[in-house]
């Protein structure tokens, strides 16, 4: 079985309302699939789904051909799953490094006793995590602010950040909810090349993303949500001549057309 | 060479323990010490729960009364050395934290704080209640430590105050660097990770409930030695140890001082500790003064004290 | 960062120091819970102290020599009054101690006076406190043991041999309910029920309910102090009990008669001692020249009525002046041989007589039984 | 059976106390997401105060009446002074900050007042009402009757007035009310104002039960916030429910099992109500925003 990540019929409702109802797509390794759709589509829902911070209400969540539907993420993450937030989800009060170093956890975690007693094992693993944390950083161009409080930085570089503590769980599958919102056109380039970089590795990348140049220059595959439905799939050419996501687009809003 | 902040942290500790007793005019300042001390361990621990974890509770002073009372029971009772008795009392706090954290751990901000209160409020009346072992609200004896004697029998010949001054002294550094490892260690970064974004935390790998349950453990293990040291040190407990305001006091010290950092909340410790002796000037206005400072202090200098101060001093950058 | 931490930290200093140097010819050291949950207790005795200090100076000292009074508001916390006790004794080097408001702030004091060896006066019940005796220390109040003793007694003559209990948990409460049930077989006496509630209940309504279906249940006693035995007193009214009903001296103060409603107080009995009923005394009473003296000054310093609890720190400032005048030295040790030398002296709570095997000097004929009848108290023959 | 009833009466006596410090809570959380532990003050300050004029000479109901609007103003001064200056502090601050609050009125009430017990007679007399072989006072009958009115008023202001509808709607999202003109610093001191005064309240009705002193504030604190935990804090059903239980859980334990760990029970109950429902009984569910 080739898909590293397979969704079938997922679905979910609050207080009676079908946030997502019956999703079905499936990501194989190196490939770059986005979810896009108009504000309150149910993206960000299904992502969570996924990702197991919400419960599906139905359906299944298929990983590397093990069901993991409603894991907690922290198993998820063990697995070789591993995500981006929309608004972001930084450690605030966390160096730069930190931040990163924190992405290395299922590596780096040990006996909490020797953590405390500061043993040389404890302090082997951290130095381990915090070698690949810098060459991460470097990845992302952020080794200058590695020492300054993550609080501090903008927003751009925060999302670069995001994208680099994620990348050092060495996922298989990566979420990124998205990433290049509120960067601008250099900042949007670069992340695109990281991705595109990630995705040539053969990491399976979903991605959510507003920016629909940058959707339909990357992706290998285009799943379209409206109303919590999926109302089209495709590759990039196929699904923007569809007349149905054009229609969702101009009923929705029209600045993402 | 730049000083990382665990060494400053050792530093400063090591100084004022050793240093500040030659300035001391009478043997009442080794007792007032020694009860900073002591709270300063106590507030170490809470700064692992609350500073790093970002957990609230409001019932830690029932672990400072199983350690207390560890130390009243267990000589008479099993005839356990008084400091092996201290260590029972560790063991049996980590147990119950480990126990009663496991289902408490999953309530959130509020709902935590009343959950913790409520335990802390069942062990003080445990030991209230329980008169035929613990002898009731009015206390009990404890037994003598011992180490003074040992001490002297090496040539050391400290008083009372002295002794529990430096041995109470010694008990914090210590404490203080096993929390300043924890910090920097995988184990401190999960923590603060979890605090600084519990869903973010998660999706990295971090069992957020083990990780609260750690921390709940390990700073249940600081309250309970805190407790033991000042039993040992009183010869005497009451289940006043135990209570909600004790438990409030551990909380609003660490607080005060700047719960994110130890040395900061031992410096709240300081501070609330010293607060009502000099406050013994104001007489009757002596509450007032003190719900004045808490106010004050929370209100304009919401990261704690010393942050504040230091962030003064040294402008933004540390 | 080390030098901010050395500053402030000598300036606390500083300040702790400036609190102790005062100087005068004999200093007394007090520790007393004037806040907190025992304030009621720890007021009118911190007032009592206060007002005999400055009678004592106004009347030129003692031997000539001015008393100072360093009092220490220790809010009835243990941990707090071991702290002031050490401060009294190395820093104020005070002559004497008096203090300890509850069983637990004495328990602390005790040991730091006993270690230092300096002459303690407790103002707490338990009977702990001198019973082993040891040296330094001495108390005022009746043991908890001899209200329970003075209690049965009355049952007993009452020819009454089931009571139901209902104590407070606090430590006054417990403490008492643990010494009644030591003693009450001495009597020929059986606890039936045997309740509790918490000094901050609001209710009793429940325990009360219980002891009343008791089988058998003849007469009532409340050990307790606060507002529990008030609120006690109104619950016992409300289910329309009717048994012999009996406070503890924990509340004998005119207050108790004005919170729980002289309607529902009356005929409540309880071991109180002579202050409360100073207007009833024969004028033959060794006691009446103390009890009327104080009454008379505390109502007109404070304005409030006295209470028994005021009338401990009274007796035991007189214990200590006394022994002062005649050790003529403020020298501790030779101040404790003074006040274990104290013979007939009469106090507000009775004639205090001590020797080397008797640190309390009362026995049970310094309690006498008081009933309420019309909203006074009035002594039972 | 009577007793039964007895034990009834007594709980429901205490819990409509918990309850109106409880339904304190609510208002204020719902304003400001702050638990005021200084809302057992207020319930001293109603009854010192009304004991302190009642004493000067005034009548009782004009004594009352002072306390309420004396001890509202104090929780309109501590808005403005103590929790919008400390806006967006994290819940140990703010837990701090109401608790060195309550510490510096209990030292004020007893420089102003005394450290004495004090009580002032009930409204309507001290003869109790038998009923079924158990018997209530008639204050009882005012502290219940009290706690249901103030628990109506409120639901009628919630839901019926544009006020209250606008208070609501801050505490769901304070931005949003802001945007749609609605003046959230009103609602705040509103809302301190309300609760209290509603905790003034409960001092003046349940003091000639309870009997008040500048101490017995925190006692009332922390069972109120217990009921209201155990309601689901920010929902006035959870509280007055909340309040009734624990008065009820307390009665029923003195009662039949054992009167020492009267107050274990209420706190056992909590823990084991939010171990199944984190939110209590009637907390609104949150989901993480992510």
């Amino acid at each position: 079985m080739s898909d590293l990540l397979s969704i079938e019929g997922l679905g979910i409702s609050f207080g009676g309302l079908k946030a997502v109802n019956d999703v079905s797509f499936r990501v194989r390794p190196g490939e770059i699939v986005s979810v896009i759709g108009p504000n309150g589509a149910g993206k960000t829902t299904l992502f969570n789904m996924i990702s197991g911070v919400y419960l599906p209400g139905a359906g299944r969540v298929m990983l590397d051909g093990a069901d993991v539907t409603g894991m907690e993420p922290h198993l998820l993450a063990r697995r070789g799953m591993s995500r981006t937030f929309q608004n972001l989800q930084i450690f605030q009060s966390m160096t730069v490094l930190e931040n990163v170093i924190t992405g290395y956890h299922l590596q780096e975690k040990g006996p909490v006793v020797a953590d405390i007693l500061g043993l040389p094992s404890s302090r082997r693993r951290a130095r381990k995590a915090m070698a690949g944390a810098r060459e991460l950083l470097e990845r992302v161009g952020l080794t200058r602010a590695a020492e300054r409080e993550a609080g501090n930085l903008s927003y751009g570089s925060l999302k670069r950040l995001e994208i680099a503590r994620a990348l050092a769980l060495d996922p298989k599958v990566l979420l990124l909810d998205e990433p290049a919102a509120g960067c601008n056109a250099v900042e949007t380039e670069e992340i695109d090349h990281l991705i595109a970089e990630v995705a040539a590795s053969g990491v399976a990348i979903l991605l959510v993303e507003h920016d629909m140049k940058m959707v339909m220059r990357i992706s290998n595959h285009i799943v379209v949500l409206d109303h919590g439905e999926k109302i089209a799939e495709g590759d990039p050419a196929t699904v923007s001549q569809n007349p149905a996501v054009i229609a969702a687009y101009l009923g929705a809003e029209n600045a993402h057309g | 060479m730049r000083l990382t902040p665990k060494s400053a942290t050792l530093i400063v500790l090591a100084l004022l323990v050793a240093i500040t007793p030659f300035f001391f005019p009478s043997g009442y300042y080794y007792r007032v010490g020694a009860l900073l001390f002591v709270n300063g361990i106590a507030v170490t621990g809470i700064v692992i729960l609350t500073g790093y974890a970002g957990q609230i509770s409001l019932g830690h002073a029932g672990f400072a009364g199983i350690g207390a009372y560890a130390c009243a029971l267990a000589p008479v009772h099993w005839g356990l050395h008084p400091a092996l008795a201290a260590v029972l009392g560790a063991a049996i706090s980590a147990v119950l934290a480990y126990l009663v954290g496991r289902p408490i751990l999953r309530l959130k901000g509020y709902y935590l704080g009343v959950a913790t209160l409520g335990f802390g409020i069942l062990v003080s009346m445990v030991l209230n209640n329980e008169r035929q072992l613990t002898r009731g609200p009015d206390g009990i004896e404890v037994a003598d430590l011992g180490l003074r004697e040992v001490l002297k029998g090496w040539g050391l010949n400290l008083t009372n105050g002295e002794f529990w001054y430096f041995f109470c002294g010694l008990c914090l550094i210590i404490g203080a660097w096993l929390a300043l490892n924890l910090h920097n260690s995988p184990t401190g970064r999960a923590l603060r990770a979890l605090h600084g974004s519990e869903v973010a935390a998660r999706t990295v790998g971090v069992d957020v409930a083990r990780f609260k349950l750690q921390a709940f453990v390990i700073s249940a293990v600081y309250a309970s030695v805190a407790g033991s040291l000042l039993a040992l040190q009183n010869k005497f407990i009451t289940p006043d140890v135990a209570g909600f305001m004790h438990s409030v006091e551990m909380v609003t010290m660490a607080v005060l001082g700047g719960v994110g950092s130890v040395l900061g909340a031992i410096f709240g410790a300081g501070i609330l500790t010293l607060l009502p002796q000099v406050l013994t000037v104001f007489a009757e206005y002596e509450q007032m003064v003190l719900g004045l400072v808490m106010l004050l202090v929370m209100i304009f200098l919401r990261e704690g004290l010393l942050p504040s101060i230091l962030k003064k001093f040294w402008g933004k950058d540390e | 960062m080390t030098k901010t931490l050395t500053t402030t930290a000598l300036g606390l200093l500083a300040v702790l120091g400036l609190t102790g140097t005062a100087v005068a010819d004999i200093k007394i050291g007090a520790s007393i819970a004037a806040t907190g949950p025992a304030a009621f207790l720890g007021d009118p005795e911190a007032k009592t102290l206060e007002m005999l200090v400055e009678e004592l100076n106004a009347a030129g000292g003692i031997n000539g020599e001015k008393v100072e009074l360093v009092l220490y508001d220790d809010g009835g916390d243990p941990n707090k009054a071991r702290t002031f006790a050490t401060r009294l004794v190395e820093d104020d080097e005070v002559s004497a101690i008096i203090g300890g408001s509850t069983t637990g702030t004495t328990m602390s004091i005790l040991s730091v006076a006993e270690d230092a060896e300096v002459p303690f006066i407790s103002l707490a019940g338990a009977i702990d406190i001198i019973d082993p005796v040891k040296p330094y220390t001495f108390k005022t109040p009746h043991t908890d043991r001899m209200a329970c003793q003075k209690i049965f007694e009355d049952i007993q003559k009452r020819g009454l041999t089931k009571v139901g209990m209902i104590s407070g948990t606090d430590g006054f409460g417990a403490s008492m309910q643990a010494q009644c049930k030591a003693v009450v077989a001495d009597y020929g006496i059986e606890i039936v029920a045997d309740e509790t509630y918490d000094p901050k209940d609001a209710d009793m309504t429940a325990q009360l309910t219980k002891i009343k279906n008791t089988e058998g249940v003849q007469a009532l006693v409340n050990p307790g102090f606060g507002q529990g035995p008030s609120i006690v007193t109104r619950n016992y009214k409300q289910l329309a009990l009717d048994l012999p009903f009996y406070q503890s001296h924990g509340v004998a103060s005119d207050g108790f008669i004005a919170l729980a409603g002289a309607d529902a107080a009356e005929g409540v009995r309880l071991p109180g001692t002579a202050l409360l009923v100073a207007d009833l005394l024969a004028d033959d009473d060794a006691q009446k020249p103390a009890v009327t003296a104080y009454k008379a000054a505390f109502e007109a310093k404070t304005g409030a009525a006295v209470s028994t609890f005021g009338g401990y720190a009274n007796d035991a400032f007189l214990i200590l002046a006394d022994a002062l005048r005649r050790a003529g030295s403020s020298e501790p040790a030779a101040i404790r041989d003074a006040i274990e030398a104290t013979a007939g002296l009469a106090g507000t709570t009775g004639v205090y007589t001590f020797s080397a095997t008797d640190h309390l000097g009362l026995d049970l004929t310094a309690f006498r039984m008081l009933e309420i009848k019309d909203g006074k108290w009035t002594l039972v023959e | 059976m009577s007793e039964l009833l007895q034990f009834l009466f007594s709980g429901i006596t205490v819990g409509a106390v918990y309850a109106l410090v409880a339904l304190g809570f609510t208002i204020i959380y719902n304003a400001s997401d702050v638990v005021n532990f200084a809302q057992g003050e207020f319930v001293m300050l109603g009854g010192m105060i009304t004991w302190f004029a009642h004493a000067q000479g005034l009548p009782l109901p004009l004594a009352a009446l002072i306390a309420i609007a004396a001890t509202a103003a104090l929780g309109v001064a501590m808005n403005k002074l103590m929790i919008e200056p400390a806006r967006g502090a994290p819940v140990v601050s703010l837990i701090i900050i109401t608790i060195g609050a309550s510490i510096f009125i209990q030292g004020a009430a007893q420089l102003v007042f005394d450290k004495q017990i004090h009580s002032f007679p009930a409204f309507s007399g001290d003869d109790p009402i038998r009923i079924g072989g158990a018997t209530i006072l008639p204050q009882s009958l005012w502290v219940i009757g009290g706690a249901l009115v103030v628990f109506l008023a409120l639901w009628l202001f919630f839901t019926r007035t544009l006020l209250g509808r606008a208070v609501l709607a801050t505490s769901n999202n304070r931005l949003a009310a802001q945007l749609v003109g609605i003046n959230t610093n009103f609602v705040m001191t509103l809302s301190f104002a309300l609760s209290a005064a509603i905790g003034a309240l409960a001092g003046v009705l349940a003091t000639p039960i309870t009997l008040t002193a500048y101490s017995v504030g925190i006692g009332f604190a922390l069972k109120g916030f217990a009921g209201a935990m155990l309601g689901g804090m920010g929902n006035p059903k959870g509280a007055l429910v909340g309040g009734f239980l624990i008065g009820l859980f307390e009665a029923m334990t003195a009662g039949y099992l054992s009167s020492q760990y009267k107050d274990a029970a209420a706190f056992i109950v909590i823990l084991a109500v939010l171990f199944f429902m984190p939110q209590g009984l009637f907390g609104r569910k949150s989901t993480d925003r992510v």
